[in-house]
Protein backbone atom coordinates (compact mmCIF):
# COMPACT_ATOMS: atom_id res chain seq x y z
CA UNK A 1 0.00 0.00 0.00
CA UNK A 2 1.31 3.67 -0.78
CA UNK A 3 0.10 6.39 1.24
CA UNK A 4 -0.76 9.89 -0.41
CA UNK A 5 -0.48 13.19 1.95
CA UNK A 6 -2.16 15.92 0.99
CA UNK A 7 -1.25 18.97 2.69
CA UNK A 8 -2.53 22.49 3.06
CA UNK A 9 -5.25 23.56 0.01
CA UNK A 10 -4.76 20.13 -1.63
CA UNK A 11 -6.62 18.50 1.09
CA UNK A 12 -9.74 20.24 0.43
CA UNK A 13 -9.29 19.40 -4.07
CA UNK A 14 -8.59 16.00 -2.75
CA UNK A 15 -11.50 15.65 -0.49
CA UNK A 16 -8.97 14.57 2.81
CA UNK A 17 -5.65 14.82 3.73
CA UNK A 18 -4.56 11.19 3.20
CA UNK A 19 -5.15 8.28 0.31
CA UNK A 20 -4.05 4.92 0.57
CA UNK A 21 -3.66 3.13 -2.74
CA UNK A 22 -2.41 -0.55 -3.36
CA UNK A 23 0.01 -0.23 -5.96
CA UNK A 24 1.29 -3.78 -7.68
CA UNK A 25 4.65 -2.40 -8.73
CA UNK A 26 6.74 1.00 -8.24
CA UNK A 27 4.85 3.85 -9.90
CA UNK A 28 5.81 6.88 -11.45
CA UNK A 29 4.35 10.52 -10.89
CA UNK A 30 2.35 10.25 -14.35
CA UNK A 31 0.98 6.93 -13.25
CA UNK A 32 -0.56 8.10 -9.87
CA UNK A 33 -2.02 11.53 -11.59
CA UNK A 34 -3.52 8.94 -14.00
CA UNK A 35 -5.76 7.84 -10.53
CA UNK A 36 -6.67 11.28 -9.99
CA UNK A 37 -9.74 13.82 -11.31
CA UNK A 38 -8.30 16.22 -13.49
CA UNK A 39 -7.89 19.41 -10.99
CA UNK A 40 -6.09 17.28 -8.56
CA UNK A 41 -3.71 15.80 -11.18
CA UNK A 42 -3.31 19.66 -12.67
CA UNK A 43 -2.12 21.02 -8.89
CA UNK A 44 -0.31 17.70 -8.10
CA UNK A 45 1.83 18.28 -11.18
CA UNK A 46 2.30 21.95 -10.98
CA UNK A 47 6.00 23.09 -10.24
CA UNK A 48 4.98 25.22 -7.31
CA UNK A 49 3.69 21.62 -5.92
CA UNK A 50 6.42 19.89 -4.00
CA UNK A 51 6.73 16.21 -3.62
CA UNK A 52 8.55 14.51 -0.59
CA UNK A 53 9.20 11.05 -0.54
CA UNK A 54 9.36 9.38 2.91
CA UNK A 55 10.13 12.88 4.00
CA UNK A 56 12.52 13.82 1.29
CA UNK A 57 11.87 16.33 -1.36
CA UNK A 58 12.74 14.58 -4.90
CA UNK A 59 12.37 16.56 -7.86
CA UNK A 60 12.48 15.47 -11.72
CA UNK A 61 11.48 12.25 -12.95
CA UNK A 62 14.03 9.84 -11.93
CA UNK A 63 11.61 8.54 -8.73
CA UNK A 64 9.34 5.63 -8.43
CA UNK A 65 7.00 5.35 -5.23
CA UNK A 66 6.06 1.41 -4.26
CA UNK A 67 4.71 -0.45 -1.24
CA UNK A 68 4.89 1.22 2.08
CA UNK A 69 6.26 3.85 0.55
CA UNK A 70 5.11 8.20 2.00
CA UNK A 71 4.25 10.46 -0.94
CA UNK A 72 3.60 14.02 0.17
CA UNK A 73 2.20 16.94 -1.68
CA UNK A 74 3.19 20.04 -0.57
CA UNK A 75 1.52 23.36 -1.80
CA UNK A 76 3.25 26.62 -1.65
CA UNK A 77 3.53 27.64 2.03
CA UNK A 78 2.22 30.47 4.43
CA UNK A 79 3.58 30.29 7.67
CA UNK A 80 4.57 32.90 10.53
CA UNK B 1 22.60 28.63 21.75
CA UNK B 2 19.21 27.37 19.38
CA UNK B 3 16.27 26.74 20.51
CA UNK B 4 13.69 25.64 17.98
CA UNK B 5 10.81 24.36 18.65
CA UNK B 6 6.71 23.38 17.20
CA UNK B 7 4.34 24.28 20.05
CA UNK B 8 0.98 22.43 19.76
CA UNK B 9 -0.69 24.11 22.30
CA UNK B 10 -1.14 28.13 23.63
CA UNK B 11 2.18 29.72 24.70
CA UNK B 12 3.15 32.28 26.69
CA UNK B 13 5.74 34.53 24.73
CA UNK B 14 6.95 36.53 27.61
CA UNK B 15 7.85 33.58 29.87
CA UNK B 16 9.91 32.71 26.99
CA UNK B 17 11.16 35.38 26.67
CA UNK B 18 11.99 36.09 29.73
CA UNK B 19 13.99 32.60 29.65
CA UNK B 20 15.50 33.46 26.63
CA UNK B 21 16.98 37.26 28.58
CA UNK B 22 18.25 35.29 31.15
CA UNK B 23 20.37 33.29 29.17
CA UNK B 24 21.45 35.59 27.21
CA UNK B 25 22.04 38.42 30.21
CA UNK B 26 25.31 39.04 29.04
CA UNK B 27 24.70 39.65 25.25
CA UNK B 28 23.81 43.16 25.52
CA UNK B 29 21.30 43.37 23.03
CA UNK B 30 17.82 40.93 22.14
CA UNK B 31 15.54 41.54 19.38
CA UNK B 32 12.29 39.60 19.43
CA UNK B 33 9.50 39.23 16.68
CA UNK B 34 6.07 38.25 18.34
CA UNK B 35 3.03 37.31 15.76
CA UNK B 36 -0.46 36.91 17.11
CA UNK B 37 -3.55 36.28 15.51
CA UNK B 38 -5.16 38.67 13.88
CA UNK B 39 -8.73 39.39 14.54
CA UNK B 40 -9.63 40.30 11.19
CA UNK B 41 -9.22 39.01 7.51
CA UNK B 42 -9.69 41.95 4.99
CA UNK B 43 -13.56 43.05 6.24
CA UNK B 44 -14.10 39.33 7.95
CA UNK B 45 -13.83 38.78 11.78
CA UNK B 46 -11.72 35.68 12.19
CA UNK B 47 -12.31 33.43 14.66
CA UNK B 48 -10.14 30.68 14.39
CA UNK B 49 -6.89 29.87 12.72
CA UNK B 50 -4.71 26.71 11.69
CA UNK B 51 -1.89 26.00 11.34
CA UNK B 52 -0.35 22.63 9.87
CA UNK B 53 2.92 21.46 9.68
CA UNK B 54 4.67 18.57 7.92
CA UNK B 55 6.23 16.47 10.44
CA UNK B 56 9.92 15.17 8.33
CA UNK B 57 10.49 19.01 7.14
CA UNK B 58 8.72 21.31 9.10
CA UNK B 59 11.59 21.61 12.38
CA UNK B 60 14.76 19.85 10.71
CA UNK B 61 13.93 22.95 8.29
CA UNK B 62 13.66 25.30 10.73
CA UNK B 63 17.22 24.02 12.92
CA UNK B 64 18.57 24.87 9.04
CA UNK B 65 17.11 27.91 9.15
CA UNK B 66 18.65 28.98 12.17
CA UNK B 67 21.85 26.98 11.93
CA UNK B 68 22.37 29.58 8.45
CA UNK B 69 21.68 33.16 10.72
CA UNK B 70 23.98 31.29 13.62
CA UNK B 71 26.24 31.01 11.13
CA UNK B 72 25.87 34.15 9.19
CA UNK B 73 25.74 36.79 12.18
CA UNK B 74 27.43 36.68 15.60
CA UNK B 75 24.75 35.69 17.51
CA UNK B 76 25.20 34.69 21.17
CA UNK B 77 21.88 32.42 20.53
CA UNK B 78 18.96 32.29 18.64
CA UNK B 79 15.00 30.94 19.21
CA UNK B 80 12.24 30.29 17.33
CA UNK B 81 9.05 28.90 18.60
CA UNK B 82 6.05 28.13 15.86
CA UNK B 83 2.41 27.07 16.69
CA UNK B 84 0.41 24.45 14.91
CA UNK B 85 -3.16 23.48 15.41
CA UNK B 86 -5.62 25.72 16.48
CA UNK B 87 -5.74 29.11 17.56
CA UNK B 88 -7.93 32.00 18.43
CA UNK B 89 -7.47 35.54 17.53
CA UNK B 90 -5.02 37.41 20.34
CA UNK B 91 -3.19 34.02 20.81
CA UNK B 92 0.82 33.77 19.98
CA UNK B 93 1.91 32.11 16.49
CA UNK B 94 5.19 32.63 16.24
CA UNK B 95 8.16 34.13 18.16
CA UNK B 96 11.51 34.60 16.89
CA UNK B 97 14.59 35.90 19.27
CA UNK B 98 18.44 36.45 18.47
CA UNK B 99 20.75 37.88 21.17
CA UNK B 100 23.87 39.29 20.13
CA UNK B 101 26.62 41.87 21.38
CA UNK B 102 25.52 44.44 18.56
CA UNK B 103 21.91 45.12 18.21
CA UNK B 104 22.22 45.46 14.07
CA UNK B 105 23.05 41.57 13.87
CA UNK B 106 20.51 41.14 16.60
CA UNK B 107 17.74 43.03 14.36
CA UNK B 108 19.26 41.49 10.91
CA UNK B 109 18.72 38.25 11.77
CA UNK B 110 15.43 38.31 13.38
CA UNK B 111 14.52 39.87 10.48
CA UNK B 112 15.74 37.19 8.02
CA UNK B 113 14.38 34.22 10.23
CA UNK B 114 11.06 36.21 9.88
CA UNK B 115 11.31 35.94 6.36
CA UNK B 116 12.11 32.33 5.97
CA UNK B 117 9.45 31.27 8.74
CA UNK B 118 6.89 33.25 6.61
CA UNK B 119 7.49 32.21 3.17
CA UNK B 120 10.04 29.15 3.58
CA UNK B 121 9.10 27.27 6.14
CA UNK B 122 7.01 23.99 5.93
CA UNK B 123 3.56 25.80 7.27
CA UNK B 124 0.52 25.80 6.09
CA UNK B 125 -2.02 28.03 7.80
CA UNK B 126 -5.98 28.50 7.40
CA UNK B 127 -8.60 30.72 9.01
CA UNK B 128 -11.95 30.28 9.90
CA UNK B 129 -14.41 33.55 9.25
CA UNK B 130 -18.26 33.62 9.26
CA UNK B 131 -17.96 32.40 5.27
CA UNK B 132 -15.89 29.32 6.43
CA UNK B 133 -12.39 28.05 6.36
CA UNK B 134 -9.75 29.76 3.78
CA UNK B 135 -6.32 28.54 2.70
CA UNK B 136 -3.94 31.66 3.29
CA UNK B 137 -1.78 31.58 0.12
CA UNK B 138 1.52 33.32 -0.13
CA UNK B 139 1.82 36.84 -1.23
CA UNK B 140 4.04 38.55 -3.53
CA UNK B 141 5.20 40.85 -0.92
CA UNK B 142 6.25 37.71 1.07
CA UNK B 143 8.63 36.55 -2.13
CA UNK B 144 10.08 40.14 -2.33
CA UNK B 145 10.73 39.83 1.88
CA UNK B 146 13.14 36.66 0.90
CA UNK B 147 14.67 38.17 -1.95
CA UNK B 148 16.64 40.29 0.09
CA UNK B 149 18.74 37.58 2.00
CA UNK B 150 20.06 36.37 -1.42
CA UNK B 151 23.41 36.75 -0.78
CA UNK B 152 23.21 34.63 2.66
CA UNK B 153 24.94 31.88 2.00
CA UNK C 1 -0.81 54.16 21.32
CA UNK C 2 2.74 55.65 23.29
CA UNK C 3 4.22 54.70 26.26
CA UNK C 4 7.36 56.54 27.05
CA UNK C 5 9.00 56.12 30.60
CA UNK C 6 12.35 56.92 32.66
CA UNK C 7 12.55 54.47 35.38
CA UNK C 8 14.27 54.73 38.11
CA UNK C 9 14.23 50.89 39.59
CA UNK C 10 15.21 47.75 37.97
CA UNK C 11 12.09 46.38 36.07
CA UNK C 12 10.94 43.39 34.50
CA UNK C 13 10.63 43.54 30.88
CA UNK C 14 8.86 40.45 30.32
CA UNK C 15 6.29 41.86 32.23
CA UNK C 16 6.01 45.13 30.18
CA UNK C 17 5.85 42.84 26.65
CA UNK C 18 3.11 40.86 28.41
CA UNK C 19 1.06 44.13 28.71
CA UNK C 20 2.08 45.74 25.41
CA UNK C 21 1.35 42.75 23.65
CA UNK C 22 -1.98 41.98 25.23
CA UNK C 23 -2.70 45.52 24.17
CA UNK C 24 -1.54 45.11 21.03
CA UNK C 25 -3.36 41.35 20.06
CA UNK C 26 -5.06 42.43 17.14
CA UNK C 27 -1.65 44.08 15.64
CA UNK C 28 -0.25 41.10 13.96
CA UNK C 29 3.39 41.62 14.61
CA UNK C 30 5.69 43.09 17.60
CA UNK C 31 8.90 43.81 17.05
CA UNK C 32 10.87 44.54 20.49
CA UNK C 33 14.64 45.06 21.69
CA UNK C 34 16.01 44.76 25.08
CA UNK C 35 19.00 45.81 25.91
CA UNK C 36 20.64 44.55 29.30
CA UNK C 37 23.79 45.54 31.32
CA UNK C 38 27.08 43.61 30.00
CA UNK C 39 29.23 41.89 31.86
CA UNK C 40 32.09 42.99 31.01
CA UNK C 41 33.98 46.07 29.02
CA UNK C 42 36.81 45.27 26.80
CA UNK C 43 39.04 42.88 29.31
CA UNK C 44 37.85 44.71 32.78
CA UNK C 45 34.39 42.93 34.70
CA UNK C 46 31.73 45.24 34.82
CA UNK C 47 29.97 44.99 38.54
CA UNK C 48 28.11 48.35 38.09
CA UNK C 49 26.82 50.90 35.34
CA UNK C 50 25.09 54.44 36.15
CA UNK C 51 22.79 56.32 33.48
CA UNK C 52 22.28 59.76 34.12
CA UNK C 53 19.29 62.33 32.42
CA UNK C 54 18.59 65.42 32.24
CA UNK C 55 15.08 66.18 33.55
CA UNK C 56 14.13 68.91 31.35
CA UNK C 57 14.96 67.05 28.05
CA UNK C 58 14.99 63.52 28.43
CA UNK C 59 11.65 62.63 28.38
CA UNK C 60 10.30 65.14 26.24
CA UNK C 61 13.27 64.18 23.56
CA UNK C 62 12.16 60.41 23.99
CA UNK C 63 8.53 61.23 23.37
CA UNK C 64 9.46 63.42 20.24
CA UNK C 65 11.18 60.59 18.87
CA UNK C 66 8.40 58.27 19.32
CA UNK C 67 5.91 60.52 17.56
CA UNK C 68 8.17 61.19 14.94
CA UNK C 69 8.33 57.00 14.58
CA UNK C 70 4.50 57.01 14.70
CA UNK C 71 4.42 60.02 12.06
CA UNK C 72 6.06 57.77 9.66
CA UNK C 73 5.30 54.20 9.99
CA UNK C 74 1.89 52.73 10.43
CA UNK C 75 2.61 51.52 13.83
CA UNK C 76 -0.49 50.47 16.21
CA UNK C 77 1.75 51.20 19.45
CA UNK C 78 5.14 52.40 20.27
CA UNK C 79 6.68 51.68 23.78
CA UNK C 80 10.05 52.86 25.00
CA UNK C 81 11.20 52.21 28.51
CA UNK C 82 14.57 53.49 29.53
CA UNK C 83 16.29 52.95 33.10
CA UNK C 84 18.38 55.50 34.47
CA UNK C 85 20.49 54.99 38.02
CA UNK C 86 22.74 52.55 39.12
CA UNK C 87 22.52 48.92 37.37
CA UNK C 88 23.99 45.56 38.08
CA UNK C 89 25.59 43.26 35.25
CA UNK C 90 22.17 41.32 33.29
CA UNK C 91 19.60 44.49 34.84
CA UNK C 92 17.41 45.83 31.72
CA UNK C 93 18.67 49.38 30.51
CA UNK C 94 16.23 49.92 27.41
CA UNK C 95 13.36 48.07 26.44
CA UNK C 96 11.90 49.40 22.83
CA UNK C 97 8.50 47.95 21.40
CA UNK C 98 6.67 48.55 18.36
CA UNK C 99 3.11 46.97 17.01
CA UNK C 100 2.35 47.15 13.46
CA UNK C 101 -0.23 45.33 11.10
CA UNK C 102 3.09 44.77 8.27
CA UNK C 103 6.21 43.33 10.37
CA UNK C 104 8.54 45.30 8.20
CA UNK C 105 7.16 48.29 9.67
CA UNK C 106 7.47 46.91 13.49
CA UNK C 107 11.66 46.23 12.62
CA UNK C 108 12.20 49.39 10.74
CA UNK C 109 10.65 51.68 13.67
CA UNK C 110 12.36 49.64 16.31
CA UNK C 111 15.21 49.87 15.01
CA UNK C 112 15.11 53.63 14.17
CA UNK C 113 14.04 54.22 17.70
CA UNK C 114 16.86 52.31 18.68
CA UNK C 115 19.79 54.12 16.64
CA UNK C 116 18.41 57.16 18.20
CA UNK C 117 18.08 55.99 22.16
CA UNK C 118 21.56 55.28 21.26
CA UNK C 119 23.04 58.58 20.26
CA UNK C 120 20.89 60.90 20.03
CA UNK C 121 18.83 60.57 23.59
CA UNK C 122 19.84 63.00 26.41
CA UNK C 123 21.45 59.62 28.29
CA UNK C 124 24.83 59.71 29.40
CA UNK C 125 26.55 55.96 30.97
CA UNK C 126 29.62 55.25 33.32
CA UNK C 127 30.64 51.75 33.98
CA UNK C 128 32.49 50.88 37.10
CA UNK C 129 35.17 48.40 37.03
CA UNK C 130 37.90 47.22 38.79
CA UNK C 131 39.66 50.48 37.47
CA UNK C 132 37.03 52.91 38.73
CA UNK C 133 34.25 55.00 37.17
CA UNK C 134 34.47 55.61 33.43
CA UNK C 135 32.40 57.47 31.05
CA UNK C 136 31.35 56.27 27.80
CA UNK C 137 31.64 57.93 24.80
CA UNK C 138 29.97 57.78 21.58
CA UNK C 139 31.07 55.77 18.92
CA UNK C 140 31.47 56.55 15.40
CA UNK C 141 29.46 53.51 14.80
CA UNK C 142 26.57 54.62 16.59
CA UNK C 143 27.04 58.34 14.31
CA UNK C 144 27.03 56.20 11.27
CA UNK C 145 24.05 54.57 12.05
CA UNK C 146 22.30 57.29 12.73
CA UNK C 147 22.73 58.54 9.37
CA UNK C 148 20.79 55.62 7.90
CA UNK C 149 17.81 57.62 9.04
CA UNK C 150 18.02 61.14 7.46
CA UNK C 151 15.25 60.49 4.98
CA UNK C 152 12.92 60.33 8.11
CA UNK C 153 10.87 63.44 8.93
CA UNK D 1 22.25 83.33 41.93
CA UNK D 2 22.91 80.93 39.03
CA UNK D 3 23.29 77.42 38.76
CA UNK D 4 24.93 75.68 36.59
CA UNK D 5 24.89 71.91 36.16
CA UNK D 6 27.73 69.61 34.26
CA UNK D 7 26.15 66.56 32.82
CA UNK D 8 28.35 63.48 31.96
CA UNK D 9 31.84 63.52 32.18
CA UNK D 10 31.91 67.39 32.20
CA UNK D 11 30.90 66.01 36.33
CA UNK D 12 34.70 64.82 36.28
CA UNK D 13 35.84 68.18 34.66
CA UNK D 14 34.43 70.26 36.95
CA UNK D 15 34.94 68.35 40.01
CA UNK D 16 30.81 67.72 40.56
CA UNK D 17 27.64 68.03 38.95
CA UNK D 18 27.02 71.55 40.04
CA UNK D 19 28.05 74.89 40.80
CA UNK D 20 26.13 77.96 41.98
CA UNK D 21 27.66 81.71 40.99
CA UNK D 22 26.61 84.96 42.10
CA UNK D 23 26.46 87.29 39.22
CA UNK D 24 25.24 90.46 39.74
CA UNK D 25 24.02 91.10 35.81
CA UNK D 26 23.82 88.53 32.99
CA UNK D 27 26.46 87.06 31.97
CA UNK D 28 27.90 85.33 28.28
CA UNK D 29 29.21 81.92 27.92
CA UNK D 30 32.74 83.65 27.74
CA UNK D 31 32.31 85.44 30.96
CA UNK D 32 31.26 82.24 32.82
CA UNK D 33 34.39 80.54 31.03
CA UNK D 34 36.87 83.29 32.79
CA UNK D 35 35.49 81.61 35.90
CA UNK D 36 36.59 78.21 34.86
CA UNK D 37 40.19 76.69 34.89
CA UNK D 38 41.45 76.19 31.01
CA UNK D 39 40.43 72.49 30.33
CA UNK D 40 36.60 72.79 31.58
CA UNK D 41 36.44 76.39 30.15
CA UNK D 42 37.68 74.37 26.42
CA UNK D 43 34.89 71.17 27.31
CA UNK D 44 32.57 73.78 27.83
CA UNK D 45 33.31 75.69 24.80
CA UNK D 46 33.49 72.98 22.18
CA UNK D 47 30.78 72.55 19.44
CA UNK D 48 30.26 69.19 20.74
CA UNK D 49 28.79 70.42 23.91
CA UNK D 50 25.53 71.64 24.04
CA UNK D 51 23.87 74.09 26.63
CA UNK D 52 20.14 74.40 27.86
CA UNK D 53 19.08 77.43 29.39
CA UNK D 54 16.40 77.08 31.92
CA UNK D 55 16.04 73.75 30.10
CA UNK D 56 15.89 75.08 26.45
CA UNK D 57 18.73 74.24 24.64
CA UNK D 58 20.13 77.58 23.30
CA UNK D 59 22.61 78.16 20.45
CA UNK D 60 25.34 80.69 18.94
CA UNK D 61 26.23 83.78 21.32
CA UNK D 62 22.93 85.86 21.86
CA UNK D 63 21.97 84.79 24.79
CA UNK D 64 22.54 85.70 28.66
CA UNK D 65 22.11 83.87 32.01
CA UNK D 66 21.60 85.67 35.26
CA UNK D 67 20.18 85.89 38.30
CA UNK D 68 17.66 82.28 39.01
CA UNK D 69 18.63 80.76 35.99
CA UNK D 70 20.06 77.45 35.52
CA UNK D 71 22.25 76.73 32.28
CA UNK D 72 22.92 72.70 32.01
CA UNK D 73 26.52 71.54 29.75
CA UNK D 74 25.49 68.57 28.23
CA UNK D 75 28.21 66.69 26.98
CA UNK D 76 28.05 64.00 24.11
CA UNK D 77 25.45 61.40 25.12
CA UNK D 78 26.09 57.76 25.54
CA UNK D 79 22.59 55.55 26.36
CA UNK D 80 20.41 52.91 25.48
Amino acid sequence: MLTLLFLGRLEDVAGGPERHVDVAAPVTLSQICAQFDADLAAQISDPTTKIALNGVIVAGDDWRAGDGDELAFLPPVSGG
Amino acid sequence: MRDVRLIERDFDPSREMAQFSAAHDAAGGIVSFLGQVRREAGDAAVDMLELRHFGPLTVPGMEALADRALAHWPLAGVMALHRVGQMRPGDAIVLVACAARHRRDAFAAADFLMDHLKSRAWFWKREHTAAGWRWIEPRDEDRADLARWAHIP
